[in-house]
């Protein structure tokens, strides 16, 4: 099992040796027992099978019974972990997370968002998830943690990290051909290391619109399908180095030319004027005027 | 061994075999009983097809009874009233086809069957002049669902239908609408087709007291169908 | 049923499995579903509350009692054939009650995220991304 | 019929000699192969097609192992991938695992475990077997037809977005659904109406209790896929929004009605190869079967509460926490009567005189895979452990176990088993005993580092992987091609049987069922006198004889002179 790193990991982890131990032994019973029967009993000339043996209803009683009893004992354990997971602390510091295909963001109380996810040590923090497109699962290994994201409802999720260090974060239910690279991290730092993590970013507030055009590219997800490198390499959409000023042919073979309007309504209206050759399954993100001016200033930037 | 087995096979193999029982049965009984209880598991199996709608029903209604109270104003409680008589009048036609069948009464059998295809065409009827309502006031199904002008305003049951108060989502309803009705107009169909093809072979004079099981288990697949609407009917235009 | 009705039936040369209902019964029962779907419609002016759906629903169970018990046979035939059609509603019920138990128990994620996502009413969102 | 007298050999030259006590050669023709309706030739048409969809899943598996060799792209890109292991899944599941065993096995064997010439309703039996090649016909279309990505689940909202053949999979896997429907149908009218005379409830052989109850399931499951999947269907085509968020659908219940059927399915794969693996282990340790009754009613038991259980899957789906609870409560009731029949065979081999023949090596094979199968269960149905290890590699290795380790398995050791039966070849055990030892080895190989992984964060359906897990992968990746290597074997051993193997005696296990009484390969109607029914497990009903090399019941015997008295009694009274 990995690092422990949440407050209830221990917990899971021991439940996990417990069943881990049950299993071991009966999983040997069964195999020790087969391969002695197999070379004890195995046919010799002369050597009967005693064919009376037909039943014996105690003993079957027995491997029922005590099964049974094992079995409940395990799910008590199960079921105890799960309660701690799903009793979400009323102190806890509430952090949503917009799920997006391919690429995970976070925004804090305070209105600070960040595509990784920054936790003080000790802090409780509970995540309010939603998704804008299909499922997805938040999963932190390093936490024990894992819950879907699904489209239509908040899903909620908590922990208490007991040790600093950054932990990956999955993305476990599929969602198409992102669905491995939808990936973050959980950045646990000490509480004045994260005090000055997050005055640092809400300082951000006057950054020049280029600065905040990058920054929401990457925050709203739009690297997951589009490039922004010199190959213009295609990935679900157009790669948009250096596509300000260049004509582009629409999917019914009418050329465009790619000026701020037709990039401002592409945004706004995703499947107005598809470029030929891509599907239209751009999903609409909200975004607030400043950060469309600085979406647009930052695409005007890409240009040798 | 072998041989032993051929020199008795000669005569006392071949059973005496009535004329409608296949090879591999030993009775007329032992089949119609295989034949009955093959007939209930499909059944089991129908039932088992519909329970999925009447899920997705239980679950949306649960959710947001709101939209059920609204949309259901915009069907019109007396022709499914009047579809549910016809189609108990046709199960009792065919109730009676069965049983003229295994008195064999030749000419009631066919008058009977003709009376059960005459209900169900014109249950499918009834149910063609209700959706083209709805496509006319283009209350359909999920994303089609835009309810014209003429779709608001009075209701046939004297109630008042505003615009602005319909509820979000009232496209579940005719989702649901739909699937569950046009699923059950599906096996209406299927039904009519089956008797029609009772009606053939019963003017044949297929159909006598030591040979009736085709119209035995037609019948049951018709009765399920008419159970099925008797369970649809309140749960569509009872709502309130 | 009718020992009278059976012997007849059986006595006209058939293999004795085939049973015919008597008329009566066959009059009686369409009589009954009749008078039971105009009950249940005069019923639906009036409101009980929370016990409307379970009125509603309990005259459909009757009037598919009915049905199966004597357009459908059930009521002279094995009785395996019955033990079947039971079995199928209680795997019916166990598959909607498990699912509306769940719908209820996970309601509160949904009500709050409509509250702050309201679907727009009127028309249904048609842009292109969902075709 | 009488038998139809034999031409002498020369005359007929071109015509094959037609013979009635052997239903491959009682008529020729391909027309009296497609259109027959013979449960026998069914079983063995169904081999074919079932046989040529494992290969076809199983190179697309093969392919999934090699673009996983490296991190990042190894031999194909993302989409690509994901259109790989879908295929995998989806065929290997809805084609392949669902019908084999029932299909195969069952319907060769089942009319003639219960003494009857046929199934109940022939004409039905070829139906079904034409739905699935219908189906499976559906499947391969989809593969010119821009594919699947969707994985086997069908998870909502991606399936309907999604721009590829959704519908048409969607329509492919509704006809296997109904194939599915009328094959259980068939199976659960003929136990119960088509038994012998004295065949009692509990004097059928337990492959038949396996079989009823994997008929019970797939009557009361199949269904609810089918009304899931039509739905997809229409929400794919018509946009009726009962599954998609935009249009106030709710996914999660797609995920219930999806589960609904597929846990109980995967019950009906495992319930059968448990009975073959019954009818493999007392005849091979010429051993009375240790506990009857429990195992009779532990596969009902199984079928039953495998209705119950679906919540598992969805623990961390958004169901909500009660319902998870229930669940897992519930999830735990199913691993007790697999315990018991896991215990049962080991008593019944307690004692035994067991013969290593191909058979037995499988169903011990069997024992050692389900036992790793059902207990990595007991992980997943915890509700801590299953939220660390749902959707991980951990879940990958734990199915494979058990649908690959044990309805596989059972399979082809149920083919092992009544090969001699079914063709009336005898095979080489060497060939048999090397790919059990292949397909043993590969096995493990490829999902012991399955469950390391999965444990330590290696997450499912994954086209680049976190770098610390290549090693594991490699080690998969290796592991497959010598079960794959191993499976061949096992064809190639089945194939060399057909040419080469030696007539096979009637009953060269020594099984006391009545359908080692016929001959093999057994008569175009199974019997012409059934034979008396005994206890199915009774042992020294059957004695070895050397000249036949194979095993002769006494009471079949005896009830033949006994016969053959009587007729030539009633001559003399009437000559």
């Amino acid at each position: 099992m990995p690092e422990r790193a949440s407050s209830y990991a221990a917990e899971v982890d021991w439940a996990f040796n417990f069943v881990f131990w049950i299993s071991v032994f009966f999983f040997a019973l069964i195999v020790i027992l087969t391969v002695v029967f197999a070379i004890k009993y195995r046919r010799r000339p002369g050597v009967e099978a005693d064919n009376s043996i037909t039943h014996n209803t105690k003993l079957e009683v027995f491997w029922s019974v005590v099964p049974l009893g094992l079995v409940i004992v395990i799910f008590w354990f199960g079921f105890s972990g799960f309660v701690d997971m799903r009793t979400f602390p009323k102190d806890a510091m509430v952090v949503k997370v917009h799920a997006k295909m391919w690429s995970w963001s976070f925004e804090y109380p305070n209105g600070v968002e960040s595509t990784t996810l920054h936790v003080p040590l000790g802090q409780k923090v509970k995540l309010r998830m939603d998704s804008s497109d299909v499922l997805h699962s938040f999963w932190v290994p390093a936490f024990r943690v894992k819950q879907d994201v699904v489209p239509g409802r908040y899903t909620y999720l908590w922990f208490e990290a007991i040790k600093t260090g950054t932990f990956r974060v999955l993305c476990t239910e599929y969602c198409g051909t992102g669905h491995s690279t939808m990936l973050s991290a959980v950045e646990v730092q000490s509480p004045e290391a994260f005090k000055a993590w997050m005055a640092e970013e809400s300082s951000g507030k006057n950054l020049s619109p280029v600065e905040r055009g990058k920054k929401v590219f990457s925050l709203k997800g739009c690297a997951g399908c589009h490039t922004v490198t010199k190959d213009r390499k295609k990935l679900v959409g157009p790669g948009l180095y250096g596509i300000f000023g260049h004509e582009v042919t629409l999917a019914g073979g009418k050329k465009v030319l790619a000026d701020e309007n037709y990039l401002r309504e592409s945004i706004l209206d995703p499947n107005a004027k598809v470029v030929n050759g891509f599907p239209p399954i751009m999903s609409l993100i909200p975004l607030k005027d400043k950060e469309l001016d600085g979406v647009i200033e930052y695409l005007k930037s890409l240009k040798d | 061994m072998s041989q032993a087995i051929d020199s008795i096979h000669g005569d006392q193999g071949q059973l005496s075999h009535e004329p409608h029982v296949a090879h591999h049965f030993e009775s007329a009984e032992q089949q119609y009983d295989s034949a009955k209880l093959g007939m209930w598991v499909f059944l089991v199996t129908e039932i088992l097809f519909f329970s999925g709608l009447f899920c997705v029903y239980a679950v949306y209604r649960s959710l947001h009874p709101e939209v059920f109270l609204y949309a259901h104003q915009w069907l019109d409680k007396g022709l499914g009233a009047l579809n549910t008589v016809v189609l108990i009048i046709s199960s009792f036609t065919m109730a009676w086809a069965v049983r003229n069948a295994q008195l064999g009464q030749k000419k009631a059998l066919m008058i009977n069957l003709t009376l059960t295809l005459v209900c169900a065409g014109t249950f499918m009827g009834i149910k063609a002049k209700e959706y083209s309502q709805k496509f006319e006031h283009g209350t359909t199904w999920g994303a089609s669902f835009h309810p014209h002008d003429n779709a608001f305003g009075e209701t046939h049951d004297g109630g008042e239908l505003k615009k602005e108060d319909m509820p979000p989502n009232t496209q579940l309803f005719f989702s649901i609408y739909f699937a569950l009705t046009g699923l059950h107009g599906l096996h209406v169909l299927i039904g009519m087709g089956l008797i029609l093809w009772l009606l053939v072979r019963a003017a044949k004079g297929t159909f006598g007291p030591e040979y009736f099981t085709p119209v035995d288990i037609v019948g049951l697949y018709w009765h399920l169908v008419d159970l099925i609407w008797i369970f649809l009917f309140p749960l569509l235009y009872l709502i309130h | 049923m009718s020992g009278q009705e059976q012997m007849q039936g059986a006595g006209q040369g058939n293999h004795g499995f085939a049973h015919p209902v008597p008329m009566k019964i066959l009059v009686g029962v369409a009589a009954a579903l009749i008078a039971l779907t105009i009950l249940t419609v005069l019923l639906s002016d009036f409101h009980f509350g929370a016990f409307d759906i379970w009125i509603a629903m309990g005259i459909a169970a009757a009037k598919g009692t009915l049905v199966a018990l004597f357009f459908m046979h059930l009521y002279w035939d094995k009785r395996f054939n019955g033990f079947v059609f039971i079995a199928s509603l209680f795997f019916v019920a166990i598959f909607i009650g498990f699912v509306l138990l769940d719908t209820h128990t996970y309601e509160d994620g949904v009500k709050q995220y409509q509250q702050d996502h309201p679907p727009s009413s009127h028309s249904v969102p048609l842009s292109g991304e969902h075709k | 019929m009488t038998s139809i007298p034999m031409p002498e050999e020369g005359t007929l030259t071109t015509k094959p000699v037609v013979d009635e006590t052997n239903y491959l050669k009682s008529a020729y023709g391909i027309k009296s192969w497609l259109l027959t309706q013979d449960h026998k030739r069914i079983a063995i048409m169904y081999m074919i097609g079932i046989g040529i969809a494992f290969l076809l899943g199983g190179l697309f598996a093969l392919a999934v192992r090699l673009e996983l060799w490296t991190p990042t792209k190894t031999i194909v890109e993302a989409a690509t991938y994901n259109k790989l292991f879908t295929l995998h899944g989806a065929i290997m599941t809805f084609l392949v695992l669902v019908p084999s065993i029932p299909a195969i096995l069952g319907n060769f064997v089942l009319p003639m475990m219960l003494g009857a010439k046929d199934v109940a309703f022939p004409k039905l039996n070829l139906l079904s077997f034409y739905l699935w090649l219908l189906g499976a016909i559906g499947f391969v279309v989809v593969l010119f037809a821009g594919d699947l990505d969707t994985g086997w689940t069908f998870y909502a909202p991606y399936s309907i977005r999604t721009q590829t053949a959704v519908a048409l999979a969607a329509t492919g896997a509704f006809i296997l659904g109904f194939s599915s429907i009328l094959t259980g149908l068939n199976f659960m009218v003929t136990i119960h109406k088509m038994r012998a005379k004295t065949m009692g409830w509990f004097r059928m052989p337990l492959l038949l209790w396996g079989l009823y109850a994997t008929s019970v399931i797939q009557i009361v499951a199949t269904p609810v896929i089918g009304i899931t999947v039509g739905m997809l269907f229409l929400e794919k085509l018509f946009h009726i929004g009962f599954f998609d968020p935009k249009l106030g659908g709710d996914p999660v219940l797609f995920e219930h009605f999806f589960w609904f059927y597929s846990h109980p399915v995967v019950y009906v794969m495992i319930l059968p190869a448990m009975g073959v693996i019954s009818e493999i282990i007392t005849a091979m340790s010429r051993k009375h079967i240790f506990g009857y009754t429990f195992i009779a009613f532990s596969s009902i038991a199984i079928a039953l509460f495998g209705f119950l259980v679906w919540g598992h899957h969805m623990f961390v789906s958004g169901q909500s926490s009660l319902m998870s609870t229930i669940f897992s409560l519930l999830t735990f009731s199913v691993s007790i009567p697999s315990a018991i029949k896991v215990f049962n065979w080991l008593a019944t081999m307690y004692k035994g005189s067991i013969s290593l023949a191909p058979p037995m090596l499988f169903a011990m094979g069997f024992l050692f895979l389900f036992g790793i199968g059902g207990l990595t269960g007991l992980f997943l149905g915890t509700l801590n452990t299953d939220v660390h290890l749902h959707d991980t590699y951990f879940i990958v290795a734990h199915f494979h176990y058990t649908m690959m380790g044990s309805a596989l398995i059972g399979l082809i050791g149920g083919l092992f088993f009544y090969w001699p039966k079914i063709f009336g070849r005898m095979y080489s055990h060497l060939l048999g005993t090397i790919s059990f030892i292949l397909i043993f080895v590969g096995f493990n190989l490829t999902f012991i580092p399955q469950f390391l992984m999965g444990s330590m964060g290696m997450p499912r359906r994954y086209y680049n992987y976190p770098p610390e897990f290549q090693a594991y992968h490699q080690w998969s990746t290796v592991g497959s091609f010598v079960l794959a290597a191993g499976l061949f074997t096992a064809l190639w051993c089945f194939i060399h049987s057909l040419f080469r193997g030696e007539k096979a005696p009637d009953n060269p296990w020594g099984a006391v069922t009545l359908d080692w009484k016929t001959s093999s390969p057994p008569h175009h109607h199974n019997f012409d006198i059934v034979p008396p029914v005994t206890d199915p497990y009774d042992m020294d009903d059957v004695y070895w004889d050397e000249e036949s090399k194979g095993y002769i019941s006494r009471s079949q015997q005896a009830a033949l002179q006994e016969l053959a008295a009587g007729v030539s009694g009633t001559q003399e009274k009437n000559s």
